[in-house]
């Protein structure tokens, strides 16, 4: 590694927010909390994913003119890799569903015990 | 205080594990695999100047029918379970005031927002945006909408219709998408002269017509959403 | 010999031992009698019994069974005999040798418990309380006496390399030092021990326990059942003697020799009951399972190598 | 042919649509999400027969009218049409059973429901791996969302730890999809395997994360007490749907993603599977609660599939063959358990004796329990059967242990339950409403198991309908089964009689055979015929009786290890359900449930060996054992010597024969046990018979038969209770018939079955007429009868009869036996068992005296002053049995011969000799009639003086007796009955300490303890949980990537 580039930057940034995110998810007893943790390890891992498709020196994935073009809108040489991108999109919606779910469950949880500390919600075990 | 160490120790074991993985990673100067073909390919075949988009809508547009199914799923299971009556939609709470400011730039807002998100899922093939995010611009003016004004009654009705009809509509056009052209949510159901000039609104096919369906359907998903929340609240 | 020769000697036979036994009873009692300083009974005591029994009037039964057993039981000592070569003449075919053909060790060794089985059914109906410990006890010695007993018998066997009571005998023939006594040291000495558990004598007696509750199982039976019991306990005593003699002891070649040897074999369990005070049915089978059933277990192992 | 992307249009069209139509009601929305289902299910349907019966091809499905990799693509497959046809099917049975449920819940949650079917169709179909990802989150955010159908703050937390597990899984996966993309450069599956990204620097991690998360799907243990709450939480109809459908749903990814990962990751599959199978199972005997039992043993069963999949390519053709029948059975089975679980609603397993109210759910319920453990005619059975036999024979027998001792301690729980249900008591239980909707889908999977047990019998020897004609039998009486006793009686004499004719061309000739099954047959209608002494219906007695000796003549006619396997199971579900239905039978129904299954498996990994380097299953391959044989050998005879009772294998008997019902305590001592002497009949054969190589093992059954004889015996004598007694001596006899057969001599052999044939005739005499006897007078314990022979003569000589035989005294049949057996002690050499085996059989005088002494002697009962002569119809069998003990008695040469000629064919060497009557062998000679005539004219020479000279004697009365100069008034003072033999107890107490009692105690408590200690992890946190699931992963990655 001669330098640190834009990809690895990125890309750490992406590990790191994921261990952030497990840290708090494993050690907050707050559920609210819980469902931040959990929002930064997906911000995390769509970081990573984003990253993942970095091409050094290239740009956004959109033709227009000041995208260089060989051939008929042929961008190949130009470009960062589209895909990532489009998956990162899926990616968050996902995230938000989940955390749309999740902030439902914590509501009623709340509503039945008036507590929002997780390790009070253990009916079942064994 | 144990248990934190422990912990502490599993986040150092899967840093260690990140780490192996990140020292495989290589910055890549040049495409590969698949998105070379996109690259290279995709405004043909697809027509869209937005590659990004040609590929979550047509290429990858499966995948897209299940992020809407999961939007449309947490509005569902989130309507079944905060369970609410008709008469909680029309049910007011006490609050507190809101602030003149919120008020009177949501008066001057909300149409701006609601004309922004329009634009992005319609501009989607073209320009940065699409359905996902001209969908969650028109949910923030109806989050702004609830916030300058709790007691607001959302039409729900309009909500359901909106969502459903969009869903149908998706669906129908995938299907169309296999009657007319090559496959299931193929985006060529005017054929493939039918793409229309390439870098304008009435280009790439289906997708401004997939992509605004998208687009009304996941701002009334989560404007759905919102509107549970809030309703659901007195319940507390 | 044809069939009418061998039922005349059979039935001779058996007279012979019938009153042997009552003799060899009687003469017991009195050897105790005298020992414990009393004069004792006469002679003839035991033959003036079965006939004041056998003409007894008065009769009762408590049943079918109670009825069938001393049926049982004197067919079991009759049995005894009949299955038992009494003196050797040579030739398994010879006249005192009655139906021993039949079978072997094996069946004397199980029809022993015949008769036993049977006053124990008969007894068991009358529905008293003595009879019934009687039996348990009975059974229990009996089991803890069979083991080396068995075990002794396996091993003779084994030395001869046959069940037939007939070959044993025959194989001990020649000389005093022929005898399974000398030639098979342990299996005679788990014999000599165990038998004095089969006699039944002090201080393996608490089966009929005389004196604190009458005579067990006999208890019940007066009369003729009286009379037949004690025909039947006659003859079992000599058998049960005839059976050590035949196997220890080298048999006998004539009925004298026989006599004396029964006698003797008798007298030793006569003895040993004056010395030595009753045990308690859990002491006898603890005593048993020691020394007899070592000597029993030795005496099978050596021949395992 | 529908192309399948309808079935996600057919899904998501009806679910957005909902939206818009749900203002016709909630009953037309929940029509219409049926009729959607059932469209979708028919979709699947028709392709999965195209494939089945048709040649058709697989087909991908290409969408946005691109080729992959570039776009996604779904494949429809013969497995892909089988599975989503599976999870289509499961949807709308629950979709009927939960229709009230949903509705309650409004049109949301019906299509929540439609779209998590959705969801789990396209899992399966897809051929992208994000796509993958996706349709996993829609699938599992769906169930998040389900499991609040049940109401209650427990489903909430339920629920809540599941959407933290599985977001935690999701985002390994996603992290993993985003590695394997930037390595391959396709997120299509079969452009990655192409790719093989494993052997591509940093590759490994990529597939180890998604690996991970897919087999953390399966909930492997211990990372899974989120699905734990998952099935204990949800409404029942719902953990039936998550089991069949979900699981399913997850396994098949599983297979499709592995792909990926190569060979290196199989072994580490099957681990993982091994350990969630053995350690799920284990933890789940300590459930009380059923759902949560029945969530331990789903997930159980999940390990196993990941066992197998694991060894897909050492299993090779045969994997979707064995796939398809453990999936199978655990699909109906499961599902159709969960969904009882919802009707009967009792948390608690005592609770579920309610379940008898509605006799036709123990039918229901056995049914699906049955086929899980993985009896026949289920498809788990074979399925088991050939994973077996492949896991030998390709020398994994660590695996084999694993998956033996799991199943084991399945067993335990289920069977458990199980016995809860059918003995429990129910009358304090408020009774159970049953709904249509919700009965039809149980119905539905237990008579799909069936099916599905018959079809995959076809690819099996058992296939034939030989096989199925008892079974088609059963199945007829338990239809009948409301008749009276009398008609259902006949018809089963009748079927017994008809299939004993049918049958007997097949045997002809093969003597060996011909005795056993004669001793089933016969001995089988005898016992019925006691059967018409009962009144009413005697519900499920016939079927299951009919299906023991279904299986005890399936052992005898079978021609391949297979069948005889299949034989042996069927007589282990028939007995085990006869010995049941007794009073008390509840543990030791138990007991023996387990110690017969655990021989089975012993039996099965046994068969295993025997079937390496061989070509056939035929049932002479274990006359040729070629692999480990001493292992092979020892096994066999284990799991036999568990229906004989061999001592440390005999605590289930006392129980079981003990308490079970009159007539059957004939059927399950007399007759089963005999079963299991079959079976060491036949490993001794398998051994050379005459050029046995194995003496070590010989040499040892010899001991534990003489053991055996001697601690069954003198534990018979210490029993107040008469048919306990009876079992015990049972067990000792069982041990004569061991020890005979060990010595591998012609004598020792003609001594065992001589005692086969005499053990059976007795004790069934015996059984049947103390079986009567206790019928009348209402109770077991001896010292509560006394005198019986005044009122019950015929029953007082049977039994005397019986005892003489079994005690051995001449000159009644017993006796040969004993001849015998000191003829062959002395013959072999083994004189120290011989004395021990001689020893114990003067032991049986004491328990035999006790037995007709204090029944039917001593001092009658003033309550029983008045009962009757047993019942006529145990009068008969009683003595037809007794003229054949006579026959034999009078005759033995008539048995001894043809048996002597029989077992020459395997030890010609040492046969007696016979003059005329009389047997000759080297060490003497006996000749039973000639005895008979002596002793027989002495008795009567006797008998008759006694008469003539008594003929004048009075009866006296019962209490006419005097002793310590008092008079008795009431029986019960002088009746000498209550531990009669003290004096032998306090010698010999020593011998009777329950040694191997406190052994399997010993046994069960470690278990117990173990599973106690180990289930405390699943604190019900579920931040905890999450903790485990990075913990399993980490512990995993490091094991499998390494540092």
């Amino acid at each position: 590694m001669e330098y640190i580039d834009l990809g690895h930057i990125s890309l750490l940034i992406g590990f790191l927010l994921i261990l952030v995110g497990f840290w708090g998810v494993l050690t907050q007893k707050n559920i609210i909390k819980i469902i931040v943790g959990f929002s930064i390890l997906n911000t995390g891992i769509n970081i990573l994913i984003v990253s993942l498709g970095y091409v050094k020196g290239k740009t956004a994935p959109i033709i227009d003119n000041a995208v260089a073009q060989t051939g008929y809108h042929d961008v190949s040489a130009s470009v960062v890799d589209p895909v990532p991108q489009a998956l990162v999109l899926t990616a968050i919606v996902i995230g938000f569903g989940v955390t749309a779910l999740m902030l439902a469950y914590a509501m009623k949880l709340y509503k039945a015990k008036k507590t929002l500390e997780i390790n009070k919600f253990n009916d079942l075990k064994w | 205080m144990l248990r934190n160490i422990l912990i502490a120790l599993v986040i150092l074991v899967m840093g260690y594990m990140f780490y192996n993985t990140y020292s495989n990673y290589e910055t890549r100067t040049e495409l590969a695999g698949i998105s070379q073909h996109f690259a290279a390919q995709g405004a043909q075949e697809v027509g869209a100047a937005n590659l990004v988009t040609a590929i979550v809508v047509t290429y990858r547009g499966f995948d897209t029918l299940g992020e809407v199914t999961i939007l449309f799923l947490t509005a569902s299971i989130i309507a079944f379970f905060l369970k609410l009556k008709d008469e909680d939609y029309d049910s007011s709470i006490d609050h507190r005031e809101t602030s003149e400011l919120l008020v009177t730039a949501s008066q001057v807002l909300i149409p701006i927002i609601f004309l922004f998100g329009i634009y992005v899922f319609m501009n989607g093939h073209l320009t940065p945006g699409g359905g996902f995010q001209g969908g969650a611009i028109i949910a923030t003016g109806v989050a702004l909408m609830i916030m300058a004004n709790p007691n607001v009654r959302l039409n729900y009705h309009v909500i359901h219709w909106v969502e459903s009809v969009s869903g149908v509509s998706f669906v129908v056009i995938g299907i169309l998408g296999m009657v007319l052209a090559g496959g299931f949510l193929d985006n060529k159901i005017f054929g493939q002269d039918g793409l229309g000039e390439f870098g304008t609104l009435f280009s790439a096919g289906a997708i401004p017509i997939i992509y605004s369906f998208v687009g009304l359907k996941v701002g009334a998903e989560i404007s759905n959403i919102l509107n549970k929340y809030q309703k659901s609240q007195k319940e507390a | 010999m044809n069939i009418y020769a061998k039922l005349a000697y059979t039935i001779l036979g058996f007279l012979i031992v019938l009153n042997w036994g009552f003799l060899m009873g009687a003469t017991m009692r009195k050897i105790g009698a005298r020992m414990a300083g009393r004069h004792g009974i006469p002679f003839k005591q035991p033959w003036i019994n079965l006939f004041k029994s056998i003409s007894t009037r008065t009769v009762i039964t408590h049943g079918i069974m109670y009825y069938i057993g001393p049926v049982f039981r004197l067919t079991g000592g009759i049995g005894l005999f009949l299955f038992m070569p009494m003196v050797f003449t040579g030739s398994p075919d010879g006249p005192w040798t009655n139906f021993s053909f039949e079978g072997d060790l094996i069946l004397i060794m199980y029809f022993n418990v015949f008769g036993m089985l049977g006053m124990a059914l008969g007894a068991g109906e009358g529905g008293h309380p003595y009879a019934a410990m009687g039996i348990t006890r009975g059974l229990a010695q009996h089991a803890a006496v069979e083991l080396p007993l068995t075990l002794a018998f396996l091993s003779i066997a084994i030395q001869f390399d046959t069940f037939s009571i007939y070959k044993i005998v025959e194989a001990q023939q020649g000389g005093i030092m022929h005898w399974v006594l000398f030639t098979n040291p342990f299996a005679a000495a788990a014999i000599i021990l165990a038998m004095l558990g089969a006699l039944g004598h002090s201080p393996f007696n608490l089966v009929k326990a005389p004196n604190e509750i009458l005579i067990g199982p006999a208890t019940e039976y007066e009369g003729t059942y009286l009379g037949f019991m004690m025909s039947a306990g006659a003859t079992l005593h000599v058998m049960e003697a005839v059976l050590f003699m035949n196997l220890v002891f080298g048999g006998a070649t004539s009925w004298l020799e026989l006599i004396v040897k029964s006698f003797l074999i008798y007298f030793w369990s006569v003895f040993v009951g004056m010395v030595f005070p009753r045990f308690k049915i859990e002491q006898s089978v603890t005593w048993f399972f020691k020394v007899p059933l070592l000597l029993g277990v030795l005496a099978v192992i050596i021949f395992m190598f | 042919m529908v192309t399948p992307i309808f079935i996600v249009a057919t899904a998501l069209g009806a679910g957005f649509a909902i939206g818009v139509l749900n203002k016709f009601g909630k009953n037309f929305t929940g029509g219409l999400v049926l009729a959607a289902i059932t469209f979708m299910t028919f979709i699947s349907y028709q392709w999965f027969s195209a494939f089945q019966f048709g040649d058709q091809t697989p087909e991908y499905v290409y969408t946005a009218g691109f080729m992959p990799p570039l776009s996604i693509n779904l494949l429809m497959g013969h497995y892909e049409a089988f599975v989503t046809l599976l999870i289509n099917f499961a949807g709308l049975l629950g979709g009927i059973y939960m229709f009230n449920s949903l509705k309650n819940r409004g049109s949301n949650a019906q299509v929540v429901y439609l779209i998590m079917l959705m969801g789990l169709n396209v899992m399966v179909m897809t051929r992208d791996i994000f796509n993958l990802f996706v349709f996993m989150e829609v699938s599992s955010i769906a169930i998040a969302g389900l499991i609040l159908l049940e109401k209650g703050t427990r489903s909430m937390g339920a629920g809540f730890k599941y959407i933290l597990a599985t977001s935690i899984i999701s985002g390994f996966l996603l992290i993993g999809i985003i590695f394997a993309y930037y390595f391959t450069g396709t997120l299509n599956l079969d452009g990655m395997i192409d790719a093989n990204l494993s052997g591509i620097k940093g590759g490994a991690v990529a597939v180890f994360m998604i690996m991970i998360a897919i087999i953390l799907e399966l909930k492997p243990f211990p990372a899974n007490g989120w699905g734990l709450d998952l099935y204990e939480g949800s409404n029942a109809g719902f953990s039936a749907v998550v089991s069949a459908a979900s699981a399913t749903a997850s396994f098949f990814v599983l297979s499709k993603v592995m792909d990926i990962a190569g060979p290196e990751w199989y072994y580490y599959i099957s681990l993982i599977g091994a350990v969630t199978f053995v350690g799920s199972n284990l933890l789940g005997i300590k459930q009380e609660n059923t759902r949560r039992m029945l969530g331990y043993s789903s997930i159980g069963q999940l390990g196993l599939l990941m066992l197998i999949l694991g060894f897909r390519d050492i299993l090779g053709d045969q994997t979707p063959y064995i796939v398809f029948g453990i999936l199978i059975s655990h699909y109906m089975a499961k599902a159709g358990l969960f969904w009882i679980s919802g009707i009967v609603k009792s948390k608690g397993l005592k609770g579920w004796a309610v379940i008898r109210k509605k006799p036709f759910f123990l039918f229901l319920m056995g049914t699906f329990i049955f086929a899980l453990i993985g009896f026949p005619p289920f498809p788990s059975f074979f399925a088991k059967w050939t994973l077996v036999m492949e896991l030998v024979k390709t020398g994994n027998m660590a695996w084999v242990v694993a998956i033996l001792f799991g199943s084991m301690m399945e067993a335990v729980y289920l069977f458990r339950w199980f016995g809860y249900a059918i003995k429990g008591e129910n009358e304090h239980l408020e009774d159970f409403k049953i709904e249509i909707h919700k009965i039809v889908p149980v119905w539905m999977v237990a008579i799909g198991l069936y099916v599905m047990g018959y079809f995959t019998a076809q690819f099996t020897e058992v296939g034939a309908e030989i096989n199925f004609i008892p079974l088609a039998f059963v199945g007829l009486l338990l239809a009948l089964d409301f008749l009276p006793v009398f008609v259902k009686n006949t018809i089963a004499i009748a079927g017994m009689l008809a299939y004993s004719y049918f049958i007997y061309p097949d045997l002809e000739g093969d003597t060996l055979r011909l005795i056993f099954e004669g001793i089933f047959m016969l001995g089988g209608i005898l016992a019925l015929i006691a059967g018409y002494a009962y009144k009413g219906t005697r519900a499920g007695f016939y079927p299951v009786a009919i299906l023991m000796y279904a299986g005890l003549t399936g052992i005898i006619e079978a021609k391949t290890t297979l069948e005889f396997f299949y034989g042996w199971e069927l007589m282990t579900a028939g007995s085990y359900f006869l010995i049941i239905r007794g009073k008390r039978s509840m543990p030791h129904g138990l007991s023996y449930m387990l110690f017969s299954i655990g021989g089975a498996y012993a039996l099965l990994a046994g068969l295993g060996i025997a079937h390496v380097g061989q070509d056939s299953f035929a049932m002479d391959i274990i006359n040729n054992i070629q692999y480990i044989p001493y292992w092979a050998y020892g096994l066999l005879i284990a799991g036999f010597l568990t229906k004989t009772a061999a001592v440390g294998l005999h605590i289930w008997l006392p129980g079981a024969h003990g308490e079970a019902e009159s007539d059957v305590s004939p059927m399950v001592s007399a007759i089963l046990l005999k079963a299991g002497v079959f079976g060491v009949v036949l490993a001794l054969i398998g051994m050379g018979a005459e050029n046995n190589q194995y003496t070590e093992l010989a040499y040892a059954l010899g001991w534990l038969g003489a053991i055996t004889a001697f601690v069954g015996n003198l534990m018979a004598i210490f029993q107040e209770d008469a048919k306990r007694l009876l079992a015990y001596s049972s067990i000792g006899q069982l041990g004569y018939i061991v020890f005979g057969l060990a010595m591998m001599t012609h004598l020792g052999w003609l001594a065992g079955f001589s005692y086969v044939i005499n053990h059976f005739l007795y004790k069934a005499v015996l059984f049947l007429t103390i079986g009567a006897v206790v019928m009348r007078v209402g109770t077991h314990n001896m010292y509560e009868m006394g005198g019986l022979i005044k009122r019950m003569p015929l029953a007082f000589v049977a039994v005397m009869i019986g005892i003489i035989a079994l005690s051995g005294v001449p000159p009644l049949s017993g006796f040969t036996g004993k001849w015998l057996f000191y003829n062959a002690v002395l013959e072999k050499g083994w004189y120290l068992q011989g004395a021990l085996f001689s020893f114990s059989g003067i032991l049986a005088f004491m328990y035999l005296w006790r037995l007709i002494h204090t029944v039917f002697l001593g001092q009658l009962k003033d309550n029983h002053r008045n009962v009757k002569e047993i019942s006529i119809w145990f009068l008969i069998p009683i003595y037809t049995l007794i003229a054949g003990l006579m026959v034999y008695a009078a005759k033995p040469e008539w048995i001894l011969q043809p048996l002597g000629n029989m077992i020459a064919q395997f030890f010609p060497d040492g046969q007696l000799i016979w003059d005329g009557g009389t047997a000759i062998s080297k060490y003497g000679q006996w000749s039973g009639s000639l005895i008979g005539m002596t002793i027989g004219a002495t008795f009567m020479t006797v008998l008759i003086w006694l008469m003539l000279s008594t003929r004048k004697a009075h009866k006296v009365k019962q209490f006419d007796i005097t002793y310590s100069g008092e008079r008795p008034e009431r029986p019960e003072t002088t009746h000498v009955a209550y531990n009669a033999f003290e004096g032998l107890y306090k010698a010999m107490w020593v011998a009777t300490i329950p040694l191997v009692e406190t052994f399997w105690d010993r046994v069960t408590n470690i278990l117990h303890d173990t599973a106690g200690f180990t289930r405390r992890l699943y604190s019900g946190n579920g931040q905890a949980y999450m903790l485990h699931i990075v913990f399993f992963i980490l512990i995993t990655y490091l094991v499998i990537i390494g540092g």
